[in-house]
């Protein structure tokens, strides 16, 4: 991947953005490499935990946001658990998660994730409690895998494993307040 | 009252706290420029009369900073210091004197930062304490 | 001992075995698990990464019906909703005007006052394993487990911390205690792809195949483990690894409140086994024939 | 009285952020200041010249140098301030800069705090009194305190001044770290052929007494005239006696993990620790020898030919005084086991560079052989990983280790030359390299030799069938790598001796967060301590290789013997006093003193026209903490220097 970092980039406060936001020093992390060494999901990942730290250094937002990596994060921890410089990584995964969210930026080929989260809260939304059948049907439906799991869902339901009707919570309204003010 | 600027007296045992004091201004360390620092060789010399002294003259807040435990350059002046000001601190109530104007610290030669952060937090607790009213009126 | 009891979605639906094992185990040992009424999912993982405020305000708002019980620490089974709730609590604790904002969301004032622990820590800790020792009825003498505590269970160590971080032992500690035997293998830790499952199955499958390759290798008869989504990877996918990978692993994915409760004595039917895909029926027959596991349904299996 | 006051814009560090010429202006309106003057640099020889050129014209009679910390240039000025005729203990330091220049940047408030602080200086020095220095003779010996190679190279360097050093050692031998070592980085001489005749040298030197297997009790006194107590464990073998024939060990029954070859080889219960050891002497473990477990063997006593074992052999405490004392009591290693992501230190085959150094020395526990301790197999896929213990703040240890680079790097070599099959895989952060020959040391190593090296931390560390998975990272490539391994050798940092505060609180010195002691400049004085007399070299005071811990040992030693030659020690006369007609002869004062340095004394009381007991300061031993002042109940003791009316003069000042 051939890229020209311009100096406005380089220049640019994304750190600072994150820092006031999650309270990580992006500035800290001094690339050893401990996070990616140790990530279950990096086979995956377009690039590595640490070089998506540095791009952040080097203010490549568009680049970071855009990345399949930060939707690959499992939030495993494991980076977190080990960074030399107590880097929360995983932290750091999710604000840029959030902040894609915001930016409406999805990566190409790895919609399927952040797909799979909205329907998910959907879900919590309008029923309080996950409704799997809901959730898998949804998410086969839109991701357009729909005969996805159908070897295993019939088994499923002979051990009642998943319920054919949704779960009850009395009030469903207050959670659905909860998702409004949390701006949802 | 945000615009009271508290005056405070620090006093300095030479061979820790003024050394890290020192650090603070090598590594460049900013803090509030209310505290102004006075030199003793060690924190055991300080006698109490040099701390009222001070609040009676109208000063908002006194600390007094030596080395940390069993680091006294003299072997022992910091710990005579600690109970002597112990004694004193509990006394300050009496005297119709707010005990958070004076206050005691440990800082060693190698700790500017701590030292930097250390003036941080005694100007806001002055600033809260409020203007030392003694000797002014 | 009597606790709140947050069970989640996951233990009443794909984990019921898990919801029903530690029940009853906790009746057999005089815990008492009164379930939060009228709770909500936590949100897990998807919510976390999707808006801050709500990944916080959904546990609050159990933990606040927690509160309105009475003064009772909360018991969570499942891994992911034990530690968003701890994260939860960890973050009203410490970030000031953020607690604000999610105050103002669920309506309450709440600083983290509601203690929360998983149901392992409390039988473990608090219940305490000599205890638990002196309850065995039976001997499964000659059971080898391989005890996965996954992700969520142990980091981040400073927020859930009540085991080791890089080499948790309370499950093997219990296992032990009860007279199974653990396996000694370095995957315990490793992620098993967790909320993929639908969304990326394929990273699944591959994590998956590592842990139950490895837990094969170092002679595990069957996994335990404190987690809904590891059980649901490991034993929902363990068909489709042996498709894609061409491997034929058969190893029972177990909660650990399952394996105590047949050594505590309690009927195996009360236990959910037959809940299983990979069935522990054969397992525990093999166990059965060698010292009286005592009941096994013996209903076909789909 | 004429006091001038001189402000220094120091380049721009002061005037940058302290208008000085509104300061000097400031300053020259108050009582008794006869003049008020700005210089670029006051301590530059013009910047002198200025002010004993304004002494002479306006006829000053006090100084205040407004500039940096006087912990820099106190001494100068005192210096100038005699040159130009006055009582150098008539000048005072204010000091805006590291107290004001450098941590303020708001112009307005660091000019106001930079004139309160002369002005403070002003009041201080208008109550000053001219003092006159005193003069204490000096012990005429050198403490080293530990005999590693910076002990022994001290000793050395010390003795060709013939001056006598004692040297104490902890250990059965000297020799220390580097007689544990293989080969040295970048030259690969041999290190016991390096060492060991320095080694032999020093023993046999004439103004060198050696104190193995021995301890420092306490110290007290002050330069010139330190008195240390020294405790010689019992070694329960006569050195007078013994010839080093060695039959004792031969003999003896009990085998023992050697802790010289890092456990992987035995030594007996009674044992030298190595060949060359200095002294060549056996020591009897009491923890492991039958005799003093269960009073049974006696094996050695009954074959040794001079009698030289003796079980009922006490510990010795000797008491020497010394003049000056070098402290070199080196490193420690770091302790891996806390590392859980490498296995706790549980896996056998996950070993430190000194475990390498053993293996790869020919007479050592495997006879030069790499194996796995585990099964004893030769070692084929070897693992090195680099920052284990350094450059980790969440494991505690900021500081890079300054060494394992090269070590590593060392390592590497030795293992393709002891088995050209072996394959070195290096996992590194940063090469740092930065040394006579370092770099092409390193490229030697990759090009010549074939060590790869991979740029990332490892994180993961397990053991599967007998084989050590290592699970790191490239992060050039951008690649995660997972590596097969026999043998893992982790390069683990160097970090202070566990007990080296208890030293430095016994010596008086400072040390670091990182409990390194530390030295009195950064720059200027990395060798000396701020407590006069007392100096560093090698690893105790920072990192270092064997060149720097040679560099510093000889440097500390002709610091010591600076101090040494000087017919007798000039002494700030910076010391209390007493008014005998205030006394009141309380004793207060005695019992505070740390030093033991006030006295009572029978003084006639012309008063009273009788006899009656004093205080009185003994000038030599007195230090000057001003303890006693404060305790006074009738302030008839009081500090020059430090003296209640200067300090109440500041305190009125602000």
């Amino acid at each position: 991947m051939k890229v020209f970092i311009s100096q406005e980039t380089i220049r640019s406060r994304l750190q600072d953005v994150l820092e006031k936001e999650c309270g990580q020093k992006v500035r800290q992390c001094y690339q050893c490499g401990k996070c990616s060494a140790g990530c279950p999901i990096s086979f995956e990942m377009d690039y590595l935990p640490n070089q998506i730290i540095r791009m952040i250094q080097l203010g490549m937002e568009k680049k970071v946001l855009s990345s399949r990596t930060i939707w690959l994060c499992a939030s495993c921890q494991v980076c977190t658990a080990r960074c030399p410089r107590e880097i929360d990584i995983a932290e750091i995964m999710d604000f840029l998660r959030r902040r894609a969210y915001k930016k409406q930026i999805l990566p190409k080929g790895e919609i399927g994730i952040p797909l799979f989260n909205k329907i998910f809260l959907k879900n919590i939304e309008s029923f309080g409690r996950l409704y799997e059948m809901g959730l898998i049907a949804m998410f086969n439906l839109l991701s357009g895998k729909f005969f996805k799991d159908f070897s295993i869902a019939p088994k499923m339901f002979l051990k009642q494993k998943i319920g054919i009707l949704p779960p009850k919570v009395k009030n469903k309204n207050e959670v659905k307040k909860i998702f409004k003010k949390s701006g949802f | 009252m945000t615009d009271f600027e508290p005056k405070i007296v620090a006093f300095l045992c030479n061979w820790c706290s003024y050394a890290g004091a020192d650090l603070a201004g090598t590594s460049r360390m900013e803090y509030p420029s209310n505290v102004t620092i006075i030199r003793v060789p060690c924190s055991g010399r300080m006698n109490p009369i040099f701390v009222l002294k001070c609040l009676m003259n109208g000063s908002d807040g006194v600390l007094i900073s030596g080395c940390h435990t069993g680091d006294c350059h003299y072997s022992e002046g910091n710990f005579y210091a600690r109970r002597r000001f112990a004694v004193l601190k509990s006394f300050l109530g009496y005297l119709g004197i707010d005990p958070r104007r004076f206050q005691m610290s440990w800082v060693s030669a190698s700790e500017g930062d701590k030292w930097a952060k250390l003036i941080h937090e005694l100007v806001a607790e002055i600033k809260e304490a409020g203007p030392n009213k003694m000797g002014k009126e | 001992m009597r606790y709140a009891y947050y069970p989640g979605c996951s233990l009443h639906s794909t984990a019921k075995e898990y919801d029903l094992s530690a029940k009853e185990v906790a009746r057999s040992l005089g815990i008492e698990l009164m379930e939060i009424p009228d709770w909500i999912c936590c949100g897990a993982t998807p919510a976390h990464i999707t808006m801050n405020l709500l990944s916080i305000a959904l546990p609050v708002k159990n933990l606040l019906k927690a509160k309105s019980m009475g003064s009772y620490e909360v018991v969570a089974c499942c891994a992911a909703c034990f530690n968003r709730l701890k994260v939860a609590n960890a973050f009203m604790e410490t970030r000031d005007e953020d607690r604000r904002k999610v105050e103002d969301i669920v309506g309450e004032p709440y600083r983290g006052e509601v203690k929360v622990r998983h149901f392992l820590d409390v039988l473990a800790n608090q219940f305490g394993l000599k205890n638990l020792k002196e309850k065995v009825a039976r001997q499964l003498t000659g059971l080898k487990v391989a005890c996965y505590y996954g992700c969520l269970l142990t980091r981040p160590k400073d927020i859930t911390g009540f085991d080791d971080l890089e080499e948790p032992h309370l499950m093997d500690d219990m296992m032990k205690a009860i007279g199974v035997e653990p396996v000694n293998w370095p995957y315990k830790t490793e992620c098993c792809g967790a909320s993929f499952s639908l969304s990326r199955t394929d990273i699944v499958l591959r994590l998956s195949r590592d842990i139950l390759q490895m837990a094969s290798d170092e002679g595990a008869q069957a996994i335990v483990v404190a987690c809904p989504l590891c059980q649901s990877n490991l034993d929902l996918r363990q068909g489709m690894v042996n498709k894609k990978y061409n491997t034929n692993f058969n190893i029972p994915i177990l909660y650990f409140t399952q394996v105590l409760g047949l050594a505590l004595g309690i009927e195996a039917k009360k236990l959910g086994f037959e809940k299983h895909i990979v069935s522990p029926l054969s397992l525990l027959k093999e166990c059965s024939r060698r010292l009286n596991v005592g009941y096994i349904p013996t209903k076909r299996e789909p | 009285m004429k006091i001038g006051v001189f402000v220094c814009h120091c380049g721009t560090n002061i005037s940058a952020t302290v208008d000085v010429e509104e300061a000097a202006a400031a300053i020259g309106k108050l009582q008794n200041v006869k003049l008020s003057v700005t210089y670029r640099y006051m301590c530059s020889a013009p910047g002198q010249e200025l002010i004993k050129k304004a002494v002479r014209e306006e006829s000053l009679d006090r100084i205040v140098i407004a500039s940096c910390s006087p912990a820099l240039h106190e001494k100068t000025f005192r210096k100038c301030a005699e040159e130009a005729g006055i009582n150098p203990y008539l000048i005072e330091i204010a000091n805006i800069r590291e107290h004001c220049s450098w941590v303020h940047k708001e112009k307005k408030e660091a000019t106001r705090k930079a004139i309160e602080l002369v002005k403070i200086a002003v009041a201080k020095v208008a109550r000053n009194k001219p003092l006159k220095k005193t003069y204490v003779p000096i012990e005429k010996k050198v403490l080293i305190i530990g005999g590693g190679i910076s002990g022994v190279q001290s000793a050395i360097d010390i003795s060709f001044a013939k001056y006598p050093a004692v040297i104490v050692e902890r250990e059965p031998s000297i020799g220390g770290k580097m007689a544990q070592f293989d080969k040295t980085f970048p030259t690969l001489d041999c290190a016991a052929c390096i060492l060991t005749p320095k080694m032999v040298t020093v023993s046999q030197n004439k103004y060198v007494t050696i104190h193995t297997y021995s301890e420092i009790e306490s110290v007290t006194g002050h330069v010139g005239d330190f008195t240390v107590k020294i405790r010689k464990k019992a070694r329960s073998v006569d050195l007078d006696k013994c010839t080093g024939c060695g039959a004792c060990f031969a003999k003896c029954p009990v085998k023992v993990d050697s802790e010289f070859d890092m456990r992987l080889g035995k030594r007996k219960a009674i044992y030298v620790p190595f060949p060359q050891a200095v002294p060549n002497v056996p020591v009897i473990d009491r923890e492991h020898c039958l005799w003093f477990q269960k009073q049974t063997c006696g094996a050695c006593k009954k074959i040794c030919p001079f009698g030289a074992i003796n079980y009922e052999m006490p510990d010795e405490i000797i008491e020497e005084k010394f003049g000056a004392i070098i402290v070199a009591t080196g490193f420690t290693q770091f302790d891996h086991s806390v590392y859980g992501e490498y296995g706790y230190g549980k896996y056998k085959d996950v070993i430190t560079g000194l475990h390498f150094e053993r293996m790869a020395n020919s007479s050592g526990p495997t006879g030069g052989r790499i194996i796995r301790p585990s099964d004893g197999k030769e070692a084929q896929d070897v693992v090195f990983i680099q920052c284990v213990g350094s450059r980790d703040e969440q494991k505690g240890v900021p500081y890079c280790s300054r060494v394992c680079c090269m070590y590593t790097a060392k390592h590497a070599l030795l293992l393709k030359e002891h088995n050209k099959d072996a394959q070195a895989y290096v996992f590194y952060i940063d090469i740092r390299a930065a040394g006579k020959n370092y770099e092409e040391f390193v490229k030697k190593v990759q090009d010549e030799y074939g060590a790869i090296y991979l740029r990332g931390r490892v994180s993961r560390i397990f053991e599967k069938k007998g084989k050590l998975i290592v699970r790191g990272a490239d992060t050039l490539s951008g690649s995660q790598i997972e590596i097969k391994a026999d043998l893992v050798v982790l390069a683990t940092g160097l970090i202070a001796q566990g007990d080296a505060v208890e030293l430095a609180q016994m010596l008086h010195i400072p040390y670091d967060q990182n409990k390194l002691f530390t030295e009195a400049h950064p720059k200027l004085a990395p060798a000396e301590t701020i407590t006069s007399g007392i100096f560093l070299t090698g690893a105790c005071q920072s990192p270092k290789d064997i060149p720097d811990t040679v560099a510093t040992a000889s440097a500390a030693s002709v610091k010591a013997l600076g101090l040494l030659i000087q017919g007798e020690l000039e002494r700030e006369p910076l010391i209390a006093k007493v008014n005998t007609d205030l006394c009141s002869g309380c004793k207060a004062c005695v019992i505070a003193c740390p030093f033991r340095a006030i006295e009572m004394k029978e003084i006639e009381d012309k008063k009273l026209k009788r006899k009656r007991n004093a205080a009185q300061v003994i000038e030599g031993v007195c230090t000057g903490c001003g303890n006693c002042t404060a305790v006074c109940r009738m302030a008839a003791i009081d500090l020059e220097g430090f003296s209640d009316k200067q300090i109440m003069g500041e305190i009125e000042a602000l």
